[in-house]
């Protein structure tokens, strides 16, 4: 039986209680999507800037929610701050990967989800690091859309900031 | 004088564990508990008499069609309606609510016209009405809802000018508020409209006569009345129910088809097209039975008491940091307590509860429009039934602190 | 090799007697019996895990909604659906093929365009059609049947000009005829327009792939596959799901309400407004596992059977007393034998029958249209299913004279 | 446990065998009504000429349908012909009222039939008498709407040809 520490790692409290890049970016120029957790009403606001060269200048979350949802979309604001978009597109693969594990089971789709690519992509940045105290969240599946709602969100403003073509 | 304690045993979820501690369930107005006699009577139908109704001359037939007619006749006596021929099974109160709305409102709304309902609305009773009036055009009113968790009614009759349907619920969901529908009903009544309450959290909890309410239409729920899931009840005045169009096509709701057209049953079987759930019906006429039997006068009485104890115990227990949302008066409300907790996120109230056993709901409780009102993005719910006691309260007001160990700032 | 007779033991209602005699049921394509482990798979989800889904997370919570969306992988997988996201559970085939109706036909069909269905649809695929027919004023056109059952497809490329959708059952509930629906499947796509498949009769009886069928959307209905009543299903492909707009409004199909409207949540919630049937998908998802330990094409092997061998018994026996509809080859038809008797008139000789415990229907079978291309008011039906033997054809085909002797002119 | 021969009494056989007063009548200047029976397909029309003073000149029986509702119907035809249509509303009432105790029961509305008019009211008719073998029926819950569907129909044609005022 999983238990609560499984799920409350220090690290997540600490970005729950200092969430790393909180607040706004004007919008134009920063591009700003909204995600929903339709069950529980948590609210995830992104706001990215995006240079010509495809690096994310700048990352501000709003919203609101739990401590899982907004510790998870505290470490990805740290995790893609000042990288590029396709770095940001594997990061989100991978950490949706990590969470798909369950949600595949009770049936949502966890196909798309790029198993292959490691949390610890090469990178210096040691916040990576930190996204694996979300581990945890998988015992508790209802959370799981807690953990991935501004990975999605992020996701969406990738997409609308820098469209796959 | 009720055996609380062997109507708790009653309920054989509640024998069971969670996260290895017995399981306290605090989440009845989301789903109630079903006891066993109740889920007997299903089995028991499946086992001896299941054959489709209405259809059959032979014998399990017949007794499937008095069976689901016997329920009718049940649900109608519980709720005082005149006829039984009032009663009209749907699958949930989502879809009576839906009914109402297309069928009654499809034949009714235009331009010009307004529907009112409430800030306190559960969705079922507002996304119908948004979805009908980009259709139709008319104009959604709304009644506000005041910081003590009762209806602001100081401009009821401005919003009733002109208006067809008070669509209103009988008690809140989310803040146990129970409603004076009697004067909403002359009110509406006054100004030429029309009132559907919904009764989802109120007919299971405390004795509903639908001619003493004045109410024209009454929507309710299987699920949260110890009947089973599956199964929803719309109760309307039979005139209003004759004049409506029919709302799903096909088996059962219709007198003749051709190739050019058809024609409509009688009622309430024009508004029941196709199989209907002849299992789910048995098993809300037991529940009924069940309910009946210990008397809803009995069953209000329980709820008010540890709805009281509830209350005291927790703002004893936790003073300034629980906020407990709704009318503070228990008689004035429902055993529903929404609250916010010390800054902990519900969802995270929730988790922590779960892992001593403890069902409770977090999240908007599907009224979103009322908890922005409220200020609050989210908040904890419990709710009380037969099977709750008070020391189901003592150890929820006992496992809050380590909700609050874990995320003191 | 299957053992039929052990299948038969685990049907509780088999076991019981109907005026005196032990049941006889053949009127499984009204409704099928359900096995002991269909029931008890209910009773097991109320007694232990009961809870809303998808709102709450605690402990049973989250397992209840691992069983609806377990149950919901299960239909995927029984039917070949490429994915479980596109099963929306409703609450028999009639809604899921008002649902169709609706909403796709409410966003996609308007004056000049043109529906074909055929002569031998249950009402429940004609009065959907009829309704929206007359609201946005689209032409329904009809595919003949003729003499031998079969549709009279001579005319079909005609009929399918301009047209959108040809909606067709699989397998008529009057005759057993089986459609060639990939065939028809060809043909509609080949004139642009979609197919949907009414597979009431359909899937409890053949293995089915949606994917080899070319259809666009599949309904089916749980109680006529050994599931319980209150469960159907519809099947449509993702992204013509995508498309369609919202059909009831509620809880569960919306991502946010306001007070000036709502979004939809992601299908198939979309579709499945307010408390699902949990508890009906469990059993449902337990019927599907208990065909397959059969395995569908050893049900349909019996059923061909018991098929040919009614088919020959009650002609040897009868004669020209008896009238027996439809294709007289067993591998063109399910195990449904619509006839008429010596001049006694069907209610007369579904009496008749009752009296020995014999359960047949009697009527226009919900498909009155059809009943008039074959000239006859009404019919008594005999439909067949796995716990039937040759007893059961033997007792029939003895019975039906005592009809004979009370009418005799 | 009921028999068969409580349902199929030999007079009912013989009316369904040989239907009194079947066909048509010319309408107009007839009242022609057709009644269904959703659940198994019945279909009765009556046809009645009513005269000036209100006496039921002529009536005709059309449809077709099972042994109980073709012989009801016949039966009622004999009992109804040449009389007037205040007695022939009475003798429905008094017919429905023999058949309701069941259908109350099981939820129908039995409550606007006339129990207290005896089958038997004064008339030298002995067709009446046929009427109580009806009786029967009610032992057969499912085939009293067979019985009363042919009264039903008479009900609305004496509606149209003879409004209550
Ligand atoms: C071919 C067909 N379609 C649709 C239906 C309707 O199914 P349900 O009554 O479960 O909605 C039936 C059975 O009644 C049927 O036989
Ligand atoms: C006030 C109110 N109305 C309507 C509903 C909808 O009921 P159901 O989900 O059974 O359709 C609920 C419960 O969810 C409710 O609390």
């Amino acid at each position: 039986m999983p238990g609560l520490e499984d799920l409350y790692r220090e690290i997540i409290l600490d970005h729950y209680r200092s969430p790393r890049n909180r607040g706004e970016l004007e919008s134009p120029p920063a591009v700003k999507t909204e995600g929903f957790n339709p069950l529980c009403g948590d609210e995830i606001i992104v706001y990215i800037d995006v240079d010509d060269d495809g690096l994310i200048t700048d990352i501000a979350i709003g919203g609101q929610g739990c401590s899982i949802s907004q510790s998870s979309a505290s470490m990805m604001s740290a995790a893609v701050k000042g990288q590029t978009v396709p770095y940001a597109r594997r990061l989100i693969g991978a950490f949706k990967g990590l969470m798909s594990i369950h949600e595949g089971e009770i049936g949502g789709d966890g196909s798309e989800a790029d198993m292959g690519i490691e949390l610890s992509i090469d990178s210096g940045d040691t916040k990576l690091g930190d996204l694996e105290a979300l581990k945890g969240v998988v015992k508790f599946p209802v959370r799981i859309k807690c953990a991935t709602l501004g990975w999605n969100t992020l996701a969406q403003a990738l997409d609308e900031a820098s469209p796959i073509t | 004088m009720t055996d609380w304690a062997a109507i708790k045993a009653d309920f054989p979820v509640l024998k069971q564990t969670a996260n290895g501690a017995p399981l306290v369930y605090l989440d009845s107005g989301n789903t109630s508990q079903k006891p066993q006699r109740v889920i007997d009577a299903m089995s028991n139908y499946y086992e001896t008499i299941n054959a489709n109704v209405h259809r059959g001359s032979y014998d399990i037939a017949v007794k499937a069609t008095d069976a689901i007619e016997g329920a009718r006749q049940k649900v109608a006596a519980f709720i005082n309606a005149p006829s039984s021929i009032e009663v009209v099974f749907t699958k949930n109160a989502t879809e009576a609510l839906n009914l109402v709305a297309r069928s009654w409102g499809g034949a009714n709304l235009g331009e010009g016209d307004a529907v009112v309902i409430s800030e306190m609305e559960h969705h079922a009773n507002i996304v119908p009405w948004h979805m009908l009036a980009s259709e139709k055009g008319f104009e959604l009113r709304w009644i506000s809802v005041k910081d003590d968790g009762h209806l602001d009614l100081s401009n009821l009759d401005e919003l009733l000018d002109g208006a067809k349907l008070l669509s209103i619920t009988a008690m809140s969901n989310v803040l146990g508020t129970l409603n004076p529908i009697h004067r909403l009903a002359e009110a509406a009544h006054a100004h030429g409209a029309l009132i559907a309450v919904d009764g989802s959290q109120y007919v299971p909890h405390l004795a509903t006569d639908v001619q003493a309410m004045g109410a024209d239409f009454l929507i309710f729920t299987g699920h949260k009345m110890l009947g089973p899931m599956g199964i929803g009840v719309l109760w309307a005045r039979e005139e209003i129910l004759e004049a409506m169009p029919p709302f799903l096509g096909g088996g059962e709701m219709i007198l003749n088809v051709t190739k050019e057209g058809f024609t409509t049953n009688e009622v309430p079987w024009k508004f029941e097209a196709g199989t209907p759930m002849v299992a789910e019906a048995v098993g809300l006429a037991a529940a009924i039975d069940y309910l009946n039997e210990i008397g809803m006068d009995e069953v209000r009485k329980h709820e008010v008491e540890l709805t009281a104890y509830a209350l005291r115990t927790l703002k004893e227990r936790h003073g300034d940091k629980i906020t407990i949302h709704g009318p503070s008066e228990p008689a004035e409300r429902g055993g529903v307590l929404s609250f916010v907790y010390d800054q902990v996120h519900p969802h995270d109230v929730a988790q922590v509860l779960d892992q001593k056993g403890i069902c409770v709901r977090a999240g908007h409780h599907c009224a979103k429009p009322l908890l922005r009102t409220l200020g609050v993005p989210a908040t904890s719910r419990v709710s009380l039934y037969i099977y709750n006691d008070e020391s189901d309260i003592d150890l929820l007001a006992e496992t809050l602190t380590e909700a609050s160990d874990i995320f003191s700032f």
